[in-house]
């Protein structure tokens, strides 16, 4: 299990107060916060080593190509990925996926195809899809939700089909914490002949997760949810495909040849990294991935199961407040979204923030999924390796005050 | 309690009173405007209808869901336009976004604004600005641009 | 002018040693080194602030939006941008060029319509063209250099017709240093009804660089080039332009609703800003670019001249060598490229670097210009604030003792 | 000087020789086996010819453009190659891979590459161990899929 009062320790930030109160922090499925270790990363590089890579026969160089390679080479070992190259760098999960539907899909999609995504994805993992389905003339089909939170997969094997070239799907639900059951859906996809894509934004903060065992064909993921900076995420991919795809961004790097008439593309992993790369990022992702690998992502998932669990319970016990999703926390990721029957998110979010306390509001970039529950907004709780119980307590104590606040406040 | 006494300023009793208690939320039955304009990063709604009588506000409708902010900042747009003349709802508009940007504002302006003042508070809760001004814009654009606005209502 | 003393106290960096000596970072133009104001600014934000912006109601959000934001208004006063919505984060000018690529210039490009670029192109503003006017049956044309490294305008005149939609030019040579006659172009560009857009990478951070004067339509700069961190860029464009333009990137945050069917952008800038932006080096690029305002643009340009010029003298004493590009300081950036007679540049940089001197080795992501000297790699000295003469004269004795040793090696 | 005496273990005497004065750089008339490879990233180029007589390299030419250690280890290349079969040249290629990753070799192995010994310096320099190795990849590259490497050659 996770020593976490010596985990905290380790989160500068932790030490804040907001509005007078101890932060207590809910917010990580939008980012979570980052440990002194990952910081001292950064500092040590441009303090260090700091230089442009690739290209340089001078120490500074040499030491950063190094390390941004090392940095790579720990993402792959973390995820399991057979080779260094099936990572590329790239901003966030959004960049990842838009990668895929830029070149990949672009490429294999033909008219009346189809690409098969589920209700309840992100919208970095739908509008991509929209719009590429809408310039190919192909549809774009989302497998339900049922009530438990959890997908239909008997929906889902009618969806997949012969003319299925793409399934879309997230591994854990930014809203509804469902974890969904990606290895029957990669093989639906490919005993169809299509590739899988995963969302992988909230799994791989969050628990093990393994691309040859998954066995999927791309993934995707930010480094700013799993302790790592922002501006960083990866989209691995089986490296048949990345070969035989066009390249997304044109320029420096990406290139091992330039005439004025054309151009030759370079190896993978760099066919797909056009530029100067962000090579501080990506070397303090290392440091997130170390991070991580000493708790064990077992201890990780263990440890938000049982306060996912403890939440689903406390919060419960608040009778205005409807819970979305699996109410058993084995059957999901550390993410509880609600909504308090008499109280507006924002108003609830804008009061909880008086007491030091952080969650997130609104449609949560999937409003498709929330509208499906009546409601254009949620609050939402997300949890990580610094959160206890107690501020659990915190929060659902927090919610009692602000609706002792509502019923008393006006009526003065 | 006591963190959140300071949340007075924000929930004034007024505002709290129109936000239970929603005045001139009846749809109208044959508006001569009429607008929709939401915040779907907070999942506030809201619908104004205008009937005009002699250039004046006969008939005002405002509905809508959200938060206490954006829902008593309408029901008060609703309350302070009746009998009113464009030039003087497109007034209240610049007070009210005045009043947002932490101008002082003359007595006799505030006198304009009336009940409205109570939405000081937010103020001091930048992101609550625009929930508190998204009825206000939507008056806005409406008197401004009226066919324009008309049209993006059906195009919904 | 700039007290370079001081200014080296603010480089943690500039106290390492490099194979036992001090090191002589000469390798500017590829990347420059970081003050620890710039450091302390990604510390600061990761230990008090760090959270995701703009659609939550918590202090951390609401403080890390404002950061992020003050931010953008720092970059737009610094180029002189009309209005923040103006500047656009990227990661780099090389995406900065593809996004213009991707948007504006696929949905305005057509069969027999030109682009026009210049023959000393960084390959980031030469690929992304070639492969677009490919996909279009459009041409792409190259504004020849002449033999003092200087564009030839006339061939320009005539190059730039009614058939050109777009000009695209770099600011300042990363190779030959020259400054290009970008006034000009943008009128020749204007008149023939064509935009501009200018590859700023090498002239943003060296020399005060005002958008509305140039009169360009879009352009393109990397903030790691200038003080800031890696991972950061910026594309500046005409709000007018950028309201026409489609999205590059779909997702998170760039949208206003989204349906299952369908979506509605969100306002500039966000349109293209997809999923979760690189927050903390955009607020570093801010303190970037206080520091350079705090020295003055100006003082920093007639810092690099001085240095050049003195460069440009001194190394012409070693007889071996060649420089390329204007020999004249005033023409040009401080960018000094060269090569040796006698010694291969990738020798001549090994050797250097057991001196602790950093200098870049290579084609400089211009292999189409360097080849056209007859060669396929040269050696580059560029500089920056913090480079002193001193500096510049155990290059040059560097130089002289690798000759001494290549003449003597192997000859013992 | 004092620095650069460092720089002895990478540029042996026997290196900057065959750097000074490459051998088997002139073209061969009618070579069976030819391919050109390059390092774009420096700047160093390679032709390789091969024309054999009984299985065995009774002509090597190898010429090129680059740095001491690219152009030298070429050199030596075309040395070691004369005489030899496929398999023995394929096998030298696998011991200078193999001394460049840092391996110990046996003294047989050792003899098989003779001078090549000298690059060993090379190991020291990481990102020198590229320009050591491009007329290797590229002479394996040929052995291994002559029509392939032929293709590439009339391409360029
Ligand atoms: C003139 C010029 N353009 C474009 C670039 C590309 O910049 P980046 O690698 O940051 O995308 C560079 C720098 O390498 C440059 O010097
Ligand atoms: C499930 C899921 N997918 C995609 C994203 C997008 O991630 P990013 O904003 O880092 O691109 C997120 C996070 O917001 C997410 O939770």
């Amino acid at each position: 299990m996770l020593d976490v009062q010596s985990i905290r320790q380790d989160f500068p930030i932790l030490a804040r107060k907001v509005n007078g109160n101890p932060l207590v922090y809910l917010d990580n499925a939008a980012t979570t916060q980052k440990p002194r270790q990952v910081i001292r990363t950064l500092v040590d590089f441009y303090q260090q080593h700091n230089a442009n890579v690739h290209r340089g026969v001078h120490t500074l160089s040499i030491e950063s190509t190094d390390l941004y390679e090392e940095a790579r080479a720990k993402v792959q070992r973390f995820i399991n990925a057979p080779v260094p190259e099936s990572v590329i760098w790239t901003r966030n999960t959004s960049e990842s996926i838009n990668l895929v539907a830029y070149t990949w899909a672009r490429a294999n999609l033909q008219a009346g195809d189809n690409v098969v995504t589920t209700a309840m994805e992100h919208h970095s993992n739908i509008v991509p899809w929209q719009q590429l389905t809408r310039q190919a003339c192909a549809e774009l089909r989302y497998i339900p939700v049922d009530d438990d939170g959890l997908l239909q997969m008997d929906a889902a094997a009618n969806l997949i089909d012969e003319r299925t070239r793409l399934v879309a799907a997230t591994h854990v639900s930014n809203v509804l914490g469902s974890i969904t059951p990606i290895h029957h859906l990669t093989r639906l996809a490919h005993s169809a002949g299509a590739v899988i894509m995963v969302d992988a934004a909230q799994s791989v903060p969050h628990m093990p997760v393994d691309v040859q065992a998954i066995d999927c064909d791309f993934l995707a993921f930010s480094a700013h949810k799993m302790l790592g900076p922002t501006g960083i995420g990866v989209l691995y991919a089986r490296p048949e495909l990345l070969d035989a795809m066009p390249p997304f961004m044109y320029g420096g790097d990406m290139i091992i040849e330039v005439t004025y008439e054309d151009a030759r593309w370079n190896d993978l992993p760099y066919k797909f990294e056009a530029g100067t790369p962000n090579i501080a990022d990506a070397i303090a992702t290392g440091a997130a991935v170390d991070y991580l690998s000493n708790l064990g992502m077992e201890n990780v998932q263990e440890h938000e199961r049982q306060i996912t669990e403890y939440a689903l319970r406390r919060i419960r016990e608040v009778e205005a407040v409807t819970v979305f999703g699996p109410h058993d926390a084995s059957l999901k990721g550390g993410v509880v979204s609600f909504v308090h029957g008499n109280i507006h998110p924002h108003d609830l979010g804008t009061a909880l923030d008086r007491m030091g306390i952080a969650i997130r509001t609104g449609h949560h970039c999937a409003m498709p999924l929330v509208r499906s529950y009546g409601v254009v907004a949620a609050a939402r709780a997300s949890f990580y390796i610094y959160n206890t119980k107690e501020e659990v307590d915190l929060l659902v104590d927090g919610i009692l005050e602000v609706e002792r606040y509502f019923a008393h406040a006006g009526a003065k | 309690m006591r963190a959140l006494s300071e949340l007075d300023e924000l929930y004034e009793e007024i505002i709290l009173d129109h936000y239970r208690n929603p005045r001139n939320n009846r749809e109208l039955d044959a508006p001569d405007l009429e607008i929709e304009a939401d915040n779907p990063f907070c999942g506030d709604e809201i619908k104004i209808q205008l009937k005009f009588e002699d250039d004046r506000a006969a008939g005002v409708s405002v509905a809508g869901r959200g938060c206490a902010i954006s829902q008593s900042s309408a029901s008060l747009l609703a309350e302070l336009s009746q009998g009113r003349t464009r030039e003087e709802m497109k007034n209240s508009v610049t007070l009210v976004r005045r009043m947002m940007r932490g101008e002082e504002l003359s007595d006799s302006e505030l006198d304009d604004l009336g009940d409205l003042e109570a939405l000081r508070g937010v103020r001091k809760y930048p992101v609550r600005i625009k929930c508190a001004l998204l009825s206000w814009v939507a008056l806005e654009d409406m008197l401004d641009d009226y066919p324009a606005a008309r049209q993006q209502v059906s195009e919904r």
